[in-house]
């Protein structure tokens, strides 16, 4: 196989940034990283959104292409489809370093493909929501699980990862799971019928922090105490949800931090200069909880 | 008896309804030029063959929404049959390209009876009938791939439907260029397509005349449905992969560009030409976009780009009905 | 020479057709009564409450729907609309507040500017179909698209927060313990009902469906029924943003009423509206959407998978207008 | 020889209306048949059982010596019979040529030869005198045109029997004639016609042998010579031969005398393209016809009066003042009435209701407060259903179930129940029964006695020369002549049409 394409060293770049879609706080949140970081550092950043899309993703990256950029920032929006923007990049010269989600390692393969993944393991993220709730509820809980929109890669990985862990404990059933497209106002409707069919569910598992705080809306209404009658877990770790963490309406979140903008340059200027770059960089992301959300949210996202 | 002969057109109001029905021609050259200008590398091989290679999907169901919109119809399930159809063939995808292809157009054709079934012997609405088979047909795909992305083979040669060229043109655009050429022949120059306007033109006459009227509505949603499964082929050999939740908003595309195009909705007209002029010319906007973002003097957010299709899209309408309205005869 | 008989066709008995002739009422029986033995703790107050809060939004802007579809229109652009007085509410409500120090006069305003937006939008939408003879679906495609683009960029694609206790009553408020946006919804039905019923511009507007022609030349002004039907709708789809953005006690542009435009007309179609304008019935819709919500009720709470929910959704879809076609020919 | 169709107790219903209950009809090989009856009677639904439009419920038909039926019109033709129904049914947006070879065999290698359609097309319409561009839309010829289009492409299907409903009612008497001509030739090739009109000079003209239908069951038939007119007429109605033999031929009666204060005036309208130079006035309690030949500008001129379209030149006015509608409301709310040619485009409203339909114009009249006075309405309904005897199973039936000329009454009572002081009437009689026929114009008559202002606008002179107190005549588009009294008679009439001779009469 070819080698990774090199990147030149030169006092400016311009580099493309593909974003998936900006239809909710969390993608807005990255590309504003991104947008600040290639801001500070001077270079020239050509911004695309695929609006959801993984083939306009695709012509995104190849518009890129077309225009001679250095290097290539993508968030892909699937594990398969972004291949053959992967390798057109690859065929081109150009470095592409993937942020959040990766892809299909069978078919790409980081480090000889592409130069790294920079991101959060989704899998781990359910893992441990799973694991905090065993530990809050003592392994007995009815769950609500909150999915995010049917087919993306985060809503599948957050459920398995949860669903995994939890089936190690006898106590602990899922006793519905359903979508909620990753939304505020769907979290809410959704939870509010699961909550009459289910009056018995002790716990709610949301794939993020949008459908969680919908779903505390909801408790709210059926007049449940959040908290006491039932456990709310998320994933994202907003300000806004660490906030409600604080105040005990909201039991945990797990961190999935959006702001790739310096490490995601600082990598690409490490390539430059020539050091090696480890294929996988995973974020250390961190876990709220009452013990900890009230320390540590001045530095929420 | 020439007094029964309807006054000839002057030749301005000639002038104007030709410019109204192919306008978009040359809004088509207008907006090339403007890239060919404004950009460095906008009419590099690279940039105008990955160009058709993505926009071959949207032509070939654009092609099949034209042909639905001749009759008086509309399909709004193309989006998600695409999808489906890219299932359906990535799944078969080991088995051949053969079969592939053959699974995605078939489900698309399978889908497009089922509308034709809803609209010709249930008598429901195209909009609602079709409305019902994207959220059926979007199911489906979800179901059939498990919710997620389906491999296509890489091993079989499936993937050269949408990732391979002959002689450096891309397989895509060229199945998209011999469709539209069937379709211009099947709409100008046969009975069928003759048939299709007439439909649309005055169902209950046509019936009277005793043209087939239910055969050619059954026949034009079975054509826009095989034609979304060949997208949807497309669609998993471009991108190496079935997806369930590709697709979405594509029959708004479509019906933009069938409308763009000059095509009016409520049937009886309708030109292949320039619906591939409509295709191309909504497909630029966003590759234009792209490239202004890369110039790094206004990055636009990507709100603005909705913002801006939709200001054109009134544009491109506005500017149509008042050349056909100034050019037209037609009384109030 | 023996003449073949033309087979005498036998009369439909009147009891099925008059089941037919309400297929819609039927079909909501039948949900009601499945969801009564299936679904547990279906046949509670809670439950109740929770549909009618949930069936307000979709009812509201489906009523207005009606109207514009019976003069042989369509309207896309009610989610665009709905997330642009959505957006507003917010800005309005702060900026109000900063200039006037008065929340009452903040919540008046941010509930009457942008209902006004919303209307003028609807009213523009009517302004390009009359003035340049647009299509509706593509006259209303346009706003379609940009709207939520525009309420995006006004609000940069960032959730506001609006935890307003006055605004929110909106959303939240009950009267008599009926939710308030339910009560708004069934006066939206009553007076579109009455309107087309009884009113002078409810039969111009079946006229103009039936006839535009024929309507204009009996004297009938097109023009100004047909910008009144969309500014109608702006008006229904601005309050409809307003309840969402009330009750979620936030504001998400890029989210609030997506997905509205398909449902209200599912429901005006489930509800036996024929869609090429000239007939129409405002309790119809009402009963089409509260079939639709009932169809999101039942598959959620007995745990039906999304990508299963869909494909019964598009049977029930198919199956409620065939049913109610059945009872008009 | 056993006759060529033969359709025996044919019955079909329409949920409660029964439009025929025992319905016959034989027709000979090679004869013209004429088949008539009142508006309402069931002569078209009769067709449209015969070619597979409708299912009949009960009876049997024979053809060609077996026995028929036909799945669809499509399927008629196919067997040999081709029809022209009643109301143009055509493409309007496609080209001549188009339609008059749709559903024919053009092709050559599976690909249309368009060449060969264009030919067959200007053969076709050359057997009726025409010469037109078959290239351009439909649409944009007179509806005369249209109308033998659409009987140009019924005779190019090469049938046994030629069905035509009512196909002289837009037709002027040369296009007439001409058609009469082709008729005779089919006849000369042996193929047979039923020709279906009210205009019973055409059926003694053309027809061979006549059907009579009544109430939805056919009543007599025979010879049309051994029939007498007015006998034809008395079975028709199924009254008395005296009491027919009393009226007239047209129902108009006495003529109102005397130059009347003129109520509205129209000077030198211009309108690109049809209308150049038109001029005419009508006064309070008269009746001025406005005559001329098809396509010569009649209904452009008055759709400008009535704010229809716009005059791009001359003026008008309204009871001495100015008078410049926007729109038909400016003109409605000024006291015009515009009873429309075009029932099926520009009149009824198909899905609503005869009482709806009726009251469409007056409808701001019948509101308060934006609110409908149901009462009111219903009143003024049904004294108008019953003055014109407009036959419907209720008032609440939707129109688009009556027959045409049931549906016509409804509209002449649409204006004439907003009391207006001019009421323009273009074709009212088109399609109409000789027994409603006759109503309509004595009703005519007595509003005009009344002192209402009458704008006639006809193509059977007949109707013109015994209806009106005074006649305009156009011919391409300018007003060649104005006459009155006793200048207006049928030769001056036509030789204005043709040549353009102005009359002495100011008008
Ligand atoms: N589709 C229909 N639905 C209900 N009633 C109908 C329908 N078609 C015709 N009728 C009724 O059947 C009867 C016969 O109508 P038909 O059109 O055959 O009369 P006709 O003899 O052709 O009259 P005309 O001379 O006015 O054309 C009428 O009373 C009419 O109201
Ligand atoms: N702008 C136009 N271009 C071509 N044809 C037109 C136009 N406007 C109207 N026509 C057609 O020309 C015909 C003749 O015009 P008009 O109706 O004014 O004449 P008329 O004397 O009233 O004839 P008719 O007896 O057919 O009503 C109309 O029937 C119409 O179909
Ligand atoms: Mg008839
Ligand atoms: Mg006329």
């Amino acid at each position: 196989a070819p080698e990774l394409p090199k990147l030149a060293k030169k006092a400016t770049y311009k580099v493309g940034f593909a974003q998936t879609e900006s239809n909710n706080g969390w993608r807005i949140a990255e590309t504003n990283s991104m947008q600040d970081e290639a801001k500070k550092l001077g270079y020239q950043l050509v911004y695309t959104d695929a609006a959801s899309s993984a083939a306009k993703q695709v012509a995104d990256v190849n518009s890129m292409i077309a225009q001679g950029v250095d290097a290539i920032f993508l968030a892909p929006r699937e594990e398969k489809p972004l291949i053959p923007a992967i390798m057109n990049a690859k065929k081109a010269g150009i470095t592409v370093i993937l942020l959040d989600r990766n892809v299909d390692q069978k078919l790409a393969l980081a480090g000889r493909d592409y130069l790294a993944f920079i991101g959060s393991d989704f899998i781990e993220e359910g893992r441990r929501s799973a694991e905090w709730l065993a530990k809050a509820t003592d392994g007995k809980a009815k769950i609500l699980e909150l999915e995010g929109t049917t087919g993306a890669s985060a809503a599948s990985d957050r459920k398995a990862g949860f669903d995994a862990a939890i089936a190690k404990f006898p106590g602990m059933a899922i006793v519905a799971s359903q979508t909620a497209e990753f939304t505020r106002d769907k979290g809410r409707q959704v939870a509010e019928t699961m909550l009459q069919a289910h009056p018995d569910a002790t716990a709610i598992y949301a794939h993020n922090d949008d459908m969680a705080i919908g779903a505390l809306a909801a408790v709210k209404s059926a007049g449940k105490v959040p908290g006491k009658d039932i456990v709310i877990v998320s994933v994202d770790g907003a300000k806004e949800i660490v906030e409600l963490v604080v105040k005990g309406e909201v039991g945990a979140t797990c961190e999935c931090n959006p702001r790739f903008g310096p490490k995601a340059f600082a990598t690409l200027q490490a390539y430059a200069d020539g050091q090696s770059i480890p294929p996988l960089i995973i974020n250390a992301d961190r876990f709220y909880d009452a013990s900890n959300a009230r320390e540590l949210l001045p530095t929420a996202f | 008896m020439n007094l029964l002969n309807a006054p000839t057109l002057a030749q301005r109001e000639r002038g104007l309804l030709l410019l109204g029905r192919y306008g978009v021609v040359l809004g088509l050259g207008a907006l090339i030029l403007f890239g060919a200008l404004r950009y460095e590398r906008f009419l590099s091989p690279f940039n105008v063959l990955s160009f058709l290679g993505y926009n071959s999907m949207f032509a070939l169901v654009s092609l099949g929404m034209l042909f639905v919109i001749a009759t008086g119809g509309i399909d709004l399930s193309v989006g998600a049959v695409a999808a489906l159809g890219s299932v359906v063939s990535a799944l078969a995808s080991p088995s051949g390209e053969a079969w592939g292809l053959a699974a995605g157009v078939g489900t698309g054709l399978a889908v497009g009876l089922v509308n034709g079934f809803a609209v010709v012997r249930l008598g429901i609405a195209p909009f609602i009938a079709t409305l019902a088979t994207m959220l059926g047909a979007r199911g489906v795909a979800l179901l059939a791939a498990g919710n997620g992305t389906v491999s296509a083979s890489y091993d079989s040669g499936f993937t050269d439907l949408g990732q391979g060229d002959v002689a450096g043109f891309p397989v895509p655009a060229l199945v998209a260029l011999a469709c539209f050429a069937i379709g211009w022949v099947a709409l100008e120059r046969t009975a069928f397509g003759r048939t299709v306007l007439a439909v649309g033109g005055n169902e209950e006459a046509t019936r009277l005349m005793g043209l087939p009227a239910d055969g050619t509505k059954w026949a034009v949603y079975a054509v826009s449905g095989a034609l979304a499964g060949l997208a949807g082929v497309v669609l998993a050999a471009q991108f190496g992969a079935g997806q369930p939740i590709e697709g979405q908003g594509w029959e708004l595309f479509a019906i933009s560009a069938v409308v763009v195009g000059g095509t009016p909705l409520n049937g009886g007209n309708g030109s292949v030409v320039t619906t591939l002029a409509g295709v191309i010319l909504l497909g630029l906007i966003f590759n234009i976009l792209n490239f202004e973002n890369g110039l790094g003097t206004v990055s636009l957010s990507a709100y603005w780009q909705s913002v801006i299709r939709g200001a054109f899209l009134l544009l491109v309408v506005v500017a149509q009905a008042k050349l056909v309205a100034r050019g037209s005869p037609e009384r109030a | 020479m023996t003449d073949r008989a033309l087979v005498p066709r036998p009369r439909r008995l009147s009891a099925g057709l008059a089941l037919r002739r309400n297929g819609a009422v039927l079909a909501l029986a039948v949900l009601l009564a499945f969801n009564a033995a299936v679904t547990p703790y279906f046949l509670s107050p809670g439950t109740l409450n929770i549909n009618l809060t949930q069936v307000a939004p979709i009812g509201i802007v489906a009523v207005a729907m009606t109207l514009v579809i019976a003069t042989g229109g369509i309207d896309l652009s009610v989610g665009s609309l709905m997330a642009i007085a959505g957006a507003l509410a917010p800005i309005v409500y702060a900026a109000a507040l900063a200039r006037f120090g008065s929340a009452g006069l903040g919540v008046a305003l941010s509930i009457a500017l942008p209902v006004l937006a919303a209307i003028a939008l609807g009213w523009l939408n009517g302004a390009v179909i009359t003035r340049y003879r647009i299509q509706p679906i593509v006259a209303t495609l346009v706003l379609y698209i940009a709207g939520r683009g525009i309420a995006q960029v006004m609000t940069n694609g960032n959730v506001q927060s609006f935890a307003q206790p006055a605004f929110g009553f909106l959303g939240l408020g009950r009267i008599l313990g009926v939710p308030f946006q339910a009560l708004l919804m069934v006066a939206a039905v009553a007076a579109g009902a009455f309107a087309l019923k009884r009113s002078l511009v409810g039969r111009q507007i079946l006229a103009i469906g039936g006839n535009e022609r024929a309507a204009r030349l009996s004297g009938v002004p097109v023009v100004r029924v047909k910008r009144l039907v969309y500014a109608l709708s702006g008006l229904a789809s601005g309050v409809a943003g307003l309840i969402t953005v009330a009750i979620n006690s936030s504001s998400d542009a890029n989210l609030v009423g997506s997905g509205m435009e398909l449902d209200a007309i599912a429901a005006v179609a489930v509800g036996g509206t024929l869609l090429a304008g000239g007939r129409a019935t405002v309790v119809g819709t009402l009963v089409g959407a509260l079939i639709i919500q009932l169809v999101r009720t039942t598959l959620i709470a007995n745990g039906v998978p999304d990508a299963a929910a869909l494909v019964v959704k598009a049977a029930l879809i198919l199956g409620a207008v065939w049913i109610q076609r059945q009872g008009r020919s | 020889m056993p006759p060529l169709l033969s359709m025996r107790g044919v019955a079909k219903s329409f949920g409660a209306v029964a439009a025929l209950t025992d319905a016959s009809l034989d027709v000979a090989r090679g004869e013209v048949h004429a088949l008539i009856g009142q508006n309402g009677a069931g002569k078209s639904t009769l067709i449209k059982v015969l070619t597979g439009f409708h299912r009949g419920d009960a009876g049997t038909v024979s053809f060609d010596g077996a026995p028929f039926e036909a799945s669809s019109p499509k399927d008629a033709q196919a067997k040999g019979i081709a029809t022209i129904y009643q109301e143009v049914n055509l493409v309007g947006f496609r080209s001549v040529a188009e339609n008059v070879c749709l559903g024919r065999r053009f092709s050559k290698l599976g690909l249309l030869d368009i060449g060969a359609m264009r030919a067959e097309a200007r053969r076709l319409l050359a057997r009726f005198g025409l010469d037109l561009d078959v290239r351009r839309p439909l649409d944009g010829f007179p509806i005369a045109t249209q109308q033998m289009v659409a009987i140009a492409r019924a005779i190019g299907f090469s049938s046994k029997l030629v069905v035509m409903d009512e196909p002289t009612s837009s037709l002027d008497d040369r296009e007439v004639e001409s058609l009469f001509a082709v008729i005779r030739g089919l006849k000369a090739d042996g193929v047979s016609t039923v020709f279906v009109s009210h205009k019973l000079d055409e059926l003694y003209a053309v027809c061979d042998r006549v059907t009579i239908m009544r109430d939805g069951a056919t009543v007599r038939s025979g010879s049309m010579a051994e029939i007498p007119k007015l006998d034809l007429v008395a079975t028709m109605l199924g009254r008395d031969l005296k009491a027919v033999a009393q009226g007239g031929t047209t129902g108009f009666g006495a003529k109102g005398g005397g130059a009347r204060r003129p109520v509205v005036e129209a000077r030198n309208l211009f309108r690109a393209p049809l209308v150049s130079d038109v001029s005419f006035a009508v006064g309070a309690g008269e009746i001025v016809g406005l005559s001329g030949l098809l396509g010569s500008g009649r209904t452009e001129s008055v759709r400008l009066l009535f704010g229809a379209d716009r005059a791009e030149g001359g003026s008008m006015a309204l009871d001495g003042r100015a008078f410049a509608p926007a729109e038909p409301r400016d003109a409605i709310a000024a006291g015009l009435g515009f009873c429309t040619e075009d029932r099926k485009r520009e009149g009824i409203v198909p899905d609503l209701s005869v009482r709806e339909n009726m009251t469409l114009a007056l409808m701001p009249r019948l509101t308060a407060a934006g609110i409908v006075d149901g009462k009111r309405q219903r009143d003024i309904v049904d004294r108008f259903v019953r003055r014109l005897g407009i036959r419907c199973s209720s008032p609440e039936q939707p129109i688009r179930e009556l027959s045409g000329g049931n549906q016509q009454k409804v509209l002449l009572a649409r204006w004439l129940c907003t009391d207006p002081k001019l009421l323009i009437l273009d074709e009212p009689t088109r399609g109409i029964d000789v027994g409603a026929k006759g109503e309509i114009q004595a009703l005519i008559r007595e509003l005009a006695e009344g002192g209402l202002a009458v704008l006639m606008v006809s193509s059977e002179i007949e109707e013109i020369v015994e209806g009106a107190d005074r006649a305009a005549v156009l011919r391409d588009g300018r007003t060649v002549a104005a006459l009155a009294g006793d200048e207006l008679t049928e030769e001056r009439v036509i030789d204005a049409m043709a040549h353009g001779s102005t009359g002495s009469a100011p008008c």
